[in-house]
C-alpha cells in the first residue's frame, strides 16, 4: 500500500503543520511508514504552500508525490494549480467557502466549511485542525486515535482543548 | 632616523624608561643567538655594552661588555628584556 | 552541576556536559533535526555555525538542545569563523561540529584543509542546495560532491558520508563522529535539501546502545611524546590542550614534533601518510547499500535522496523483467571502488545524481574499462524521478566508437 | 662575557630557556625585529602571573608574529591567516581553564581577520589578543596593510599609502574590549607588567605592540634599522597612563607625529562565558 496525500493552500493556514501531524500520527502511533516533504519558499506567510505525506505499509522509497491519492485544497490558487491532480485523485477535500472547483471535481469532492467551523469555535487558526478531523474520517488512512495522539503531542498545552474540539468538529462535518 | 634626529634625540637621552634598583650584575651573551640588532648596546643606561669585532658563524658581530666597564652593570636587565633573541642576560651579583 | 561525567563525554567542558536529556524513542523528525540529535548522541558538545538555508534547522535545534546537555552553541560571524572555531574546540578534546550549505561550505574550505593537515577530528555537515553561487537556496542539489572530494587546496583524502533519510542522518552523524575521532580527521556529512527537510520516523536508541569511539590519546609522558608520530594505523595519538605536552600544531609541513620543516623531504613523508591513513583504514568508515545487485547486469549508482528514486526505478525495472540493481555508496568518498568492481555481471552503470556529472567521473574511472557508464542528472532544483532513471537504464547501449 | 662561537654552550643559559623551544633558536626573525621582545614579555607575564605552564595556550595565525608558536613553549597552534581569534574562541570555550592568547600581526588581525576581531570583542570573549603592529606585511616583503600610516611607502603603496589606517585602540574600545593598551617594544618593562597584569583577567583584552620591522617598513620609510626605529619611538612616544574614552580617537598614528602609548581602556563587562552559563541554567531549569 502506498498513499500519497497532498495538502495545498497558502502560508499561514497550517498546511505544513497538518502534514506534520499526519506524518507523526503514522510514524509514531502506527507501525506504518510516512514521509513528509514540503515546498519551501522564502516567504513564510501568504505565499502558496504545499506539504506532502506519503503513507505506506513498507518503507517509502521515493518521497516525491506526483499523483496524489488524496488532495486537500485550502485556497483558490492551490485549487486552480492542482485541478488536474484533483480530477485524478480518489479523494478531494476543499474548503467550501474559499475554493471554487470545476464542476466535475466538485461532484466528487468533500467541500466542507473548515474555516467557517473554526470561526464558530472562535479561532480561525484551527481551521487546519478542523480539516484534519474531516480528513481522518474521509480518508481512513490512519486511525483516529493516532491522529488525536499526534495532535495532542504537537500543539501547545494551552491550546490542546481547543484543538481537540476543532478536530472533533471536523470529524463530524 | 632622520625624523628621530630632527627631534633632537641625543645620546644624552639614554635614560632608562623607568628607574632601576641600584644593583650590580654580570652580563652574559649567548653569541650564537645574537643578531647584532644593537638594542642592548643602544639602550643600556650605563653604556656598558658594545659590538665586538669578531663574527659568529651566522655572520653577526655579537654584543659584548666594554673593556673596563665590567663593574658598571647596574643589573637593570633592560638588555635582557629588550633582546628579541634571548641572547643576553644578567646575573645579579650577590650583595 | 555535577562533576561526574560519563566516559563518552568530552573531558574538559567546565559546564559539565551531561547526557540526561536524550530524546530517545520513536520520533517524527526532519533530517536536519535528526542530524542534530545524532550529534548530541555522539557526544558533540560544541557547535559553531552561521545560519544558511537549508542547514539552519540543525543550528536551531542545537541552539536549543546543546545548553540542555551542558554543551555550547555559538553563532559565529561567518562560516570561516565557524569552521576554525570547531577546530579550536576539538584540540581541547571536545567533539565539535558545524553545518552549512554550498556558499558557506565554500567559505570553509581553507580551514577544512587545516583540519586535514593538523589532523583535528571534527564533523562538517553540508546540506546541499542548487548552485553555483546563491543558486536555488530552498531546493535540492547534489552539486558539492566534488568540492567535498577536492575542495581544499593541496592533496588530502576526504571521507564523505551521504544519508538518504532522517534515520540515516541520525545514524551517519554518529558514525561521522566515530570515524573522525578514530582517524583524527574531519568527516563530511553530505546531506541534501530534501533529506534535510523531509520528516520521517526516527528511532533514537537509549544512550550507550550505539557504540561511541574516542580518539587515540597520548599515553606516554611529555618527554617521550611526539605530536605527529603515527601509530601502526598511521594515526598519531593526540595530546590535548592543557595536558602539559606543550604540543605544536601547524598547517605548515611539519615533522613528527610538529615543527615546521618546509622541504620536499618532509612533505613526501607527511602528505602521503595523511592519504594512506584514510585509504588503509577503509573498514573504519566504508558503508555501502546494495539492493538486488546479485544478478544485476545494469546497476544504478545513487546516493542521498536520489538513491530512493533509484530504488523505485530498480523495482519498476524488475517488474519489466530487467536485471537492475542499486549500488548506494553511503560513504561516497573514498568511493567504494573494490565493491563496485566485484559486481562481475554488470555491463552498464547509470549514475543518478542531482548535478551535471560529478561522482560519475569516479565511477567512469573505476568501471569505464568494463561497463558502459551513463549519467542521469539535472542542474539542481528537483529530485530525479524514478521514471527518468529507469529510462536511462533501458536506453539502448551506445555504439562503441 | 662568556663563550665564543666555537665553544659548545650549556643547554640552559638564558633564564627563559626552559620556557622556550630553545633547541630551535635562533629565531627566524630579522635582526632588529621586535617580535622576540614581545614574546619574551608575554612569557614573563605568564610567569609573573603564576599561570601554570600546562594552562598556557598560544594561537597564532600566519605571518612573522605567528611564529611565536615555534619558540614559546606552551600548547601552541599555528592556524590560518586571519583566524587566530575564532580558533582561540572555540578552544577557550571548550576548556575555560586554559589561559588563551591570540598572538598575531596587524594584517592577520585587522585585514583578513578584522571581522573576527570586532565580533570577539562584541561578545567579550575571554581571550587576550596581542597585535604585533609593524605597519606592514613583513613576511611577504613589506606590502601595505590596514595599519600602514597614510602616506607611508610599501611595496604596494609605492607612491605613498592613499588609505587611512585603523586606530586599533579606538577600534577595540568601540567594539567592546574590556582592556586596551598600546606599547612599543621599547617600553618593554611596561609591556611585561601589562602582560603580568592582564593574562589572568577575564574578558576580551587587547594589547597593541608597535614593533620595528627594519627590513621591510623601516628601510622603505627611511626610518632605518631596528634600533633606529626604536629611537624613532623613543623620540615620538607620549605616555598617557589613562586616556578617557572621548580622547581615544586622538591616538591615531601618523608618520613623524607623536605616538600616544599607555593603557587606554580598563573596564568590566560580562563575558560571553558568564552569560552562556546562565543560558545553560535556563535551558536545564525550564525543561526538566
Amino acid at each position: 500500500m502506498r498513499k500519497e496525500v497532498r495538502f495545498a493552500g497558502f502560508g499561514g493556514q497550517g498546511v505544513i503543520l497538518s502534514a506534520f501531524i499526519l506524518g507523526r500520527a503514522v510514524s509514531v502511533h502506527t507501525p506504518m511508514h510516512a514521509t513528509m516533504t514540503q515546498s519551501y519558499g522564502p516567504e513564510s506567510r501568504g505565499g502558496s504552500c504545499e506539504a506532502d505525506v506519503v503513507v505506506g505499509d513498507a518503507e517509502i522509497d521515493t518521497p516525491m508525490v506526483t499523483h496524489p491519492d488524496v488532495l486537500v485544497l485550502l485556497s483558490q490558487e492551490a485549487a486552480t494549480k492542482h485541478m488536474d491532480q484533483a480530477r485524478a485523485a480518489s479523494l478531494v477535500l476543499s474548503d467550501v467557502d474559499l475554493v471554487h472547483l470545476d464542476d466535475d471535481v466538485a461532484q466528487k469532492a468533500h467541500q466542507l466549511p473548515f474555516t467557517r467551523t473554526a470561526d464558530g469555535l472562535g479561532r480561525r487558526i484551527v481551521a487546519n485542525v478542523v480539516m484534519l478531523g474531516a480528513f481522518t474520517n474521509a480518508s481512513q488512512i490512519v486511525p483516529r486515535e493516532a491522529m488525536e495522539a499526534a495532535l495532542r503531542e504537537t500543539v501547545k498545552a494551552s491550546t490542546r482543548e481547543l484543538n481537540m474540539k476543532a478536530f472533533d468538529a471536523g470529524a463530524r462535518l | 632616523m632622520a625624523i628621530a634626529n630632527s627631534l633632537q634625540t641625543s645620546h644624552g637621552s639614554r635614560a632608562p624608561i623607568d628607574k632601576p634598583t641600584r644593583h650590580h650584575g654580570t652580563v652574559h651573551v649567548i653569541e650564537l643567538r645574537c643578531k647584532e640588532c644593537n638594542f642592548c648596546v643602544q639602550f643600556c643606561p650605563e653604556e656598558v655594552l658594545e659590538i665586538s669585532d669578531h663574527y659568529t658563524p651566522r655572520g653577526y658581530r655579537p654584543a659584548r661588555v666594554k673593556t673596563g666597564k665590567e663593574g658598571d652593570c647596574i643589573a637593570c636587565r633592560f638588555c635582557e628584556h629588550v633582546c628579541p633573541d634571548y641572547a643576553i642576560y644578567v646575573v645579579e651579583d650577590s650583595p | 552541576m555535577s562533576e561526574a561525567r560519563s566516559v563518552t563525554e568530552p573531558p574538559n567542558l567546565i559546564l559539565s556536559p551531561v547526557w540526561d536529556r536524550p530524546r530517545t524513542g520513536t520520533q517524527f523528525l526532519s533530517g536536519d533535526h535528526a542530524c542534530a540529535e545524532g550529534a548530541l548522541y555522539a557526544g558533540c558538545r560544541f557547535f559553531a555555525g552561521y545560519p544558511i538555508t537549508p542547514a539552519t534547522e540543525i543550528a536551531e535545534r542545537l541552539a536549543e538542545r546543546l545548553p540542555e546537555v551542558g554543551g555550547q552553541y555559538i553563532q559565529m560571524e561567518d562560516e570561516i569563523a565557524s569552521m576554525i572555531a570547531i577546530l579550536g574546540a576539538s584540540v581541547t578534546g571536545a567533539k565539535s561540529m558545524t553545518a552549512t550549505s554550498g556558499p558557506g561550505f565554500s567559505l570553509m574550505m581553507e580551514n577544512l584543509g587545516l583540519a586535514y593537515m593538523m589532523e583535528v577530528p571534527t564533523v562538517v555537515v553540508d546540506v546541499q542546495r542548487g548552485g553555483p553561487s546563491t543558486g536555488l537556496p530552498t531546493t535540492v542539489g547534489q552539486q558539492d560532491m566534488m568540492q567535498a572530494r577536492f575542495g581544499p587546496h593541496g592533496d588530502f583524502t576526504s571521507i564523505s558520508l551521504s544519508p538518504q533519510s532522517p534515520q540515516e542522518a541520525f545514524n551517519l552523524t554518529i558514525h561521522a563522529f566515530n570515524v573522525a575521532e578514530r582517524l583524527r580527521t574531519p568527516v563530511l556529512l553530505m546531506m541534501d535539501e530534501v533529506v534535510g527537510h523531509m520528516h520521517e520516523r526516527v528511532v533514537i536508541p537509549p544512550p550507550g546502545e550505539i557504540p561511541l569511539v574516542a580518539r587515540p590519546r597520548a599515553t606516554v609522558p611529555p618527554e617521550e611524546y611526539h605530536t605527529y608520530r603515527p601509530g601502526p594505523d598511521l594515526v598519531p595519538p593526540m595530546a590535548l590542550a592543557g595536558e602539559g605536552y606543550s604540543v605544536l600544531f601547524t598547517g605548515l609541513t611539519h615533522d613528527e614534533d610538529g615543527r615546521p620543516v618546509t622541504t620536499y623531504a618532509a612533505q613526501k613523508v607527511l602528505v602521503p601518510r595523511l592519504r594512506d591513513k584514510i585509504l588503509k583504514n577503509r573498514d573504519v568508515y566504508e558503508r555501502l547499500g546494495l539492493y538486488k545487485t546479485e544478478d544485476a547486469t545494469t546497476l544504478v549508482v545513487a546516493y542521498g535522496i536520489t538513491a530512493r528514486s533509484a530504488r523505485r526505478a530498480v523495482d519498476l525495472g524488475r517488474e519489466k523483467g530487467l536485471a537492475l540493481g542499486l549500488f548506494r555508496p553511503i560513504s561516497v568518498w573514498p568511493f567504494p571502488a573494490e565493491q563496485l568492481r566485484s559486481l562481475k555481471n554488470v555491463t552498464k552503470i547509470v549514475v543518478a545524481e542531482i548535478n551535471l556529472g560529478q561522482v560519475v567521473l569516479e565511477v567512469r574511472r573505476i568501471a569505464g574499462p568494463y561497463a558502459e557508464v551513463v549519467h542521469v542528472g539535472n542542474p539542481g532544483g528537483q529530485v530525479i524521478s524514478p521514471e527518468t532513471i529507469l529510462e536511462a537504464c533501458m536506453s539502448p547501449r551506445r555504439a562503441k566508437p | 662575557m662568556t663563550a665564543n662561537a666555537e665553544v659548545a654552550l650549556p643547554p640552559e643559559l638564558h633564564p627563559y630557556d626552559h620556557l622556550l623551544r630553545s633547541a630551535d633558536l635562533p629565531t627566524i626573525w630579522c635582526p632588529g625585529c621586535g617580535i622576540g621582545t614581545a614574546v619574551g614579555a608575554l612569557i614573563y607575564g605568564f610567569e609573573q602571573a603564576g599561570v601554570p605552564k600546562e594552562k598556557r595556550v598560544i594561537v597564532g595565525g600566519i605571518g612573522c608574529s605567528s611564529r611565536i608558536v615555534f619558540y614559546a613553549k606552551t600548547d601552541a597552534y599555528h592556524t590560518t591567516h586571519g583566524r587566530t581569534i575564532p580558533f582561540a574562541t572555540g578552544l577557550k570555550l571548550c576548556n575555560p581553564s586554559l589561559n588563551v592568547v591570540a598572538f598575531a600581526g596587524d594584517g592577520d588581525l585587522f585585514a583578513i581577520g578584522g571581522n573576527h576581531f570586532i565580533h570577539a570583542a562584541r561578545r567579550n570573549m575571554d581571550i587576550l589578543v596581542v597585535c604585533i603592529n609593524n605597519f606592514n606585511y613583513g613576511m611577504t616583503g613589506g606590502q601595505g596593510g590596514p595599519t600602514t600610516p597614510a602616506g607611508a611607502l610599501s611595496t604596494t603603496t609605492p607612491y605613498g599609502n592613499p588609505e587611512f589606517p585603523f586606530n586599533l585602540p579606538n577600534l577595540a574600545w568601540a567594539t567592546g574590549a574590556t582592556y586596551v593598551a598600546r606599547w612599543t617594544t621599547l617600553d618593554v618593562r611596561r609591556l611585561r607588567n601589562t602582560f603580568a597584569d592582564v593574562v589572568n583577567r577575564h574578558g576580551f583584552r587587547f594589547v597593541e605592540i608597535l614593533t620595528p620591522c627594519p627590513v621591510s617598513f623601516g628601510k622603505t620609510n627611511k626610518i632605518g634599522s631596528g634600533v633606529e626605529e626604536m629611537e624613532y619611538y623613543q623620540a615620538l612616544e607620549v605616555l598617557k597612563s589613562r586616556v578617557e574614552s572621548t580622547e581615544i580617537t586622538k591616538t591615531d598614528i601618523e608618520l613623524g607625529k607623536p605616538i600616544v602609548v599607555g593603557t587606554f581602556v580598563d573596564r568590566e563587562r560580562e563575558t560571553f562565558r558568564e552569560r552562556y552559563v546562565r543560558v545553560v541554567a535556563k535551558a536545564r531549569g525550564s525543561k526538566s
